[in-house]
């Protein structure tokens, strides 16, 4: 059931775990998001500074795996300058790629390999929910 | 065309039906107390062990994943097996009595109060009855017994004459173990939903003998057994709608019906896993997915037919027979016949069966008000299943004219 | 002389110990998760299956009477095995995480009142916190958590010191799932008896490595789960004192555990039998005796014996990798390993040890108050049993060096 | 496991079974005992005459099986002008025999072939529960 395992460590993934991009706290964020897993107990917080319904930047903090870690990395790069649908509009895709339906675009292509992962899908999506519980009304 | 057609060919399937019994080919009638199982249900459960044998939604490695694959995907099987809305319905649990536990405990329990009732009918196995009287003993409710007939029918209007305002919940088995009797669920279940009272149907002799659709059914709350469906034992299922799973607290506790544990506080798992702490019987789930695959192929409904067939050449077999009173003649009924014979014991008769090779049941089949109802101690029961053969119901016949001789 | 001296031939017993994974030969350091299956255990269920299939303790034919004597001679077995007072002080259960909560529902739910508390240590598997904490929530009684110490060893004089008039009773883990500590068990359980409070014993952890003397310990209750004693999935058992069973209500209701049912009232049955009811996973129970008999005839002692020379021999290479930190530091303990790596997340290292074919468990173990008390989220754990080698060993080093440098 | 079925059903066994003795109620009885068989419903009653320690008659009703027929009619003719620790005696006696440790006395070895039988064992034992709960003190 499992593929040729090194594709999904991937150089790609390998190369954001070392050296993530939008790693760190946003200092003039307006959005805080938070997610966490429970399988690993791994949290990830995504920061957002937002105008109406635009995104213009967005960082990540926390203690994470290789796969979440070059995931938000990914994605934060996605986000600058993003409708606020991306996330979703992303997320839909990672999880229809996970399915075997499509793969998903851009970089994202690289955790094609988590379809044959299904205990380790869970730590690509981390970011993306973050990134959905910081836009989500608060009160 | 059915692969049923090729009898023998589907029996050789099913190694067990190859044993000898004092010498004596088995016929295997006992198929409401538990069905044989094919090849396939027992190489999965070898295979499982043999090659992919790890624990299931808790490591990441090669063997984790297998398993859990595995373990989900025969949850997937069940789900559309009967129809149920989605596969986060479906519970697995050790087998229907477990199910009926969960139900008792997590849904009915927490607000259950003095005066409540619980409406089952006169013709419930003891796992349909028992649970109820445990949380009614402990809250002050009470179990409220619907009428059946002198012909081992549910009285339809009778039962629904007994829903009230303090109904909690109305119980009702598809198929009775005892009688065969099909009950007309479909009229209890709108019944009580037209009452707003919750329903739990027992399907443990229905799921093996003819198609199941939960969702159309509508009823609350779905239980079935592994074992009894061709599948291995200690496994079974709760098929609930999602609301209730989503409100009922959890029923036992410790890991992977948690989310977060602390000893400030816990937070528990979305259903179905909320229901499900600790190491289930992954082998048994996969196994029964194995069976699952095997009904579908062979066709619930060409299964069905033929049991048909059975039953009534089994019918018109038994009215034949001097002194032997059935006990239920439900019009609708499945290939389950309970009986009892002038001047020879129950027990003396399913012993003296067996010498012969015929394997049958003997007693009160877990349904003591039911024979109760009926005057008798116990029954001898006979039970087929659709990978039995016009010639076994001929060989029944005479060793059971065998017996009789002897015990004359 | 022992059987472990040829290990190969021992090995070759097990048939998933053959598997290749991405292409290499499986090193299976997850047995504190769920241990690997002998041939004779797999055949046992199978022969089951095809040869003796059918339900107990109901039907006089016989196939019923075969299966029933095989699914009781299992308990005979396990009840010799952990040195049990008598057979009828074993409750066949579908794991550790099912008799805990039959200890929580049955013995201490009933009498549970706001402001007891039940005492267990902080290096708890979830399935001894999550049970009570769920009959406390119910009945405003608390959980209290035992202290542990920086080595993860028990503080036992902490323990003791908790124990007051308002604990209703004390539960510990023999050896913990994620640390590897042995605890000094006897002490608590003579603590705790001193002050009339009775106990609870984990033996999930301990029963696959070393020989057990529930007699000789004189806890009340002592749990284990038969996956993990190489044994099939979805079997367990309570082993209770007598008294105890006796006085305790059912837990849950159905067939088997009844004497008589009636709407009028319900008699129950003897233990065991009063807390089994319905069909049981009798295929899982007849492999679980099957498994008792090989590791008697491997011998306790000897499987001992090796798995603390294979501790030995992991803890050195362990100690020896740099940037390494062991969590847990016990002198008393067994072959698990718990541990993190500088700068590697523990699914990053499990996800890639395993494309070496290295099966280690990476995450939190059921054990939250555990990492918590750690300040880790997750750890790696090693755990080994006595059909690993030291060549594994040092395969498994190997691969945790090339997995580190693809992760640096 | 099982043994040649044929001598289950002795021709002992069927004949006590087709013609039981001491079968009926004791008009005069000092003592009555009744004994149930969970597994198929049946119930045997025992009543007994007693004089001092001594059962001088026994007789038995009930629906019930060829064994515990057979068993109750050899066990009420054992019982006349018996010392009343008798039924304790034999029924140790047949669990022995159960056990495959040795025959129990007199035509009770009739019922040996239920050592491969212990789904029956219960139905031959009834009469003697049924006796010794007749002795039983009552209140
Ligand atoms: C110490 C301990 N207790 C309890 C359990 C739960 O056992 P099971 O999942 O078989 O019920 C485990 C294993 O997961 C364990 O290691
Ligand atoms: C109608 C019915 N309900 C419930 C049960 C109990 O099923 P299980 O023993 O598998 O829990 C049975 C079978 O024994 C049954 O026939």
């Amino acid at each position: 059931m499992s593929a040729h395992p090194s594709t999904l460590y991937s150089e790609t993934v390998l190369a954001h775990n070392r050296a993530p991009h939008n790693c760190g706290c946003l200092a003039d964020a307006t959005h805080h998001g938070l997610a966490e897993n429970a399988l690993c107990g791994d949290r990830l917080e995504l920061s957002l500074r937002m105008r109406g319904d635009t995104i213009e930047v967005a960082m990540f903090d926390g203690e994470s795996c290789a796969i979440t870690t070059a995931c938000a990395s990914m994605l934060t790069g996605m986000l600058r300058d993003a409708p606020r649908t991306t996330p979703a509009t992303l997320r839909a895709a990672m999880v229809a790629m996970f399915r075997g339906d499509a793969d998903a675009p851009g970089e994202f292509a690289a955790f094609a390999e988590l379809r044959h992962h299904p205990a380790r899908q869970r730590c690509a999506l981390l970011p993306f929910d973050a990134a959905l519980a910081a836009m989500q009304p608060k009160e | 065309m059915s692969q049923l057609d090729d009898i023998a060919a589907i029996r050789a399937e099913f190694p067990q039906l190859a044993r000898l019994i004092h010498g004596k080919p088995l016929v295997y009638f006992d198929n409401a107390n538990t069905a044989q199982k094919p090849r396939a249900v027992i190489d999965a459960v070898s295979s499982y062990y043999t090659e992919h044998n790890a624990n299931v939604a808790r490591a990441v490695h090669t063997l984790g994943e297998e398993a859990t694959t595995l373990y989900e995907a025969a949850r997937d099987k069940l789900a559309r097996f009967v129809g149920a809305r989605s596969r986060e319905e479906v519970v697995f649990t050790r087998g229907t009595t477990e199910s009926i536990n969960l139900v008792a405990y997590s849904f009915l329990r927490p607000t259950l109060k003095p005066g409540d009732e619980i409406l089952v009918s006169r013709m419930e196995h003891h796992a349909n009855i028992v649970p109820w009287q445990l949380i009614a003993a402990e809250t002050g409710a009470k179990v409220v017994p619907a009428p059946i007939t002198e012909t081992g029918e549910l009285d339809v209007d009778g039962m629904i004459a007994l829903m009230n305002e303090r109904t909690r919940l109305v119980g009702l088995t598809h198929v009775s173990n005892a009688l065969g009797t099909i009950n007309p669920v479909e009229r209890i279940i709108a019944a009580a939903k037209a009452r707003g009272v919750p329903s739990l149907i027992d399907g443990s002799q229905a799921a093996p003998h003819f198609r199941v659709d939960v969702a159309a059914l509508d009823c609350d709350f779905y239980v079935l057994t592994g074992h009894k469906l061709f599948g291995p034992t200690g496994t079974g299922a709760l098929i609930a709608k999602r609301a209730h799973l989503d409100a009922m607290p959890p029923f036992m506790g410790g890991g992977e019906m948690i989310r977060k544990v602390s000893f400030d506080g816990t937070t528990f798992n979305d259903p179905p896993h909320k229901f499900e702490p600790g190491t289930p019987n992954i082998a048994g789930f996969i196994g029964l997915g194995a069976a699952i695959d095997w009904l579908n192929a062979v066709g619930m409904d060409a299964i069905a037919a033929r049991e048909t067939m059975l039953r009534d050449r089994m019918l018109d077999a038994l009215r034949g027979v001097d002194g032997l009173r059935l006990i239920g003649a439900a019009r609708e009924r499945a290939a389950v016949f309970s009986f009892v014979v002038e001047g020879a014991h129950a027990h003396d008769i399913a012993t003296l069966l067996d010498h012969e090779g015929v394997a049958v049941r003997s007693g009160h089949h877990c349904t003591h008000p039911t024979m109760q109802f009926f005057g008798v101690p116990a029954t001898v029961r006979a039970s087929l299943s659709f990978y039995n053969t016009e010639d076994e119901i001929a060989a029944f016949l005479t060793a059971l004219a065998k017996v009789r001789r002897m015990l004359a």
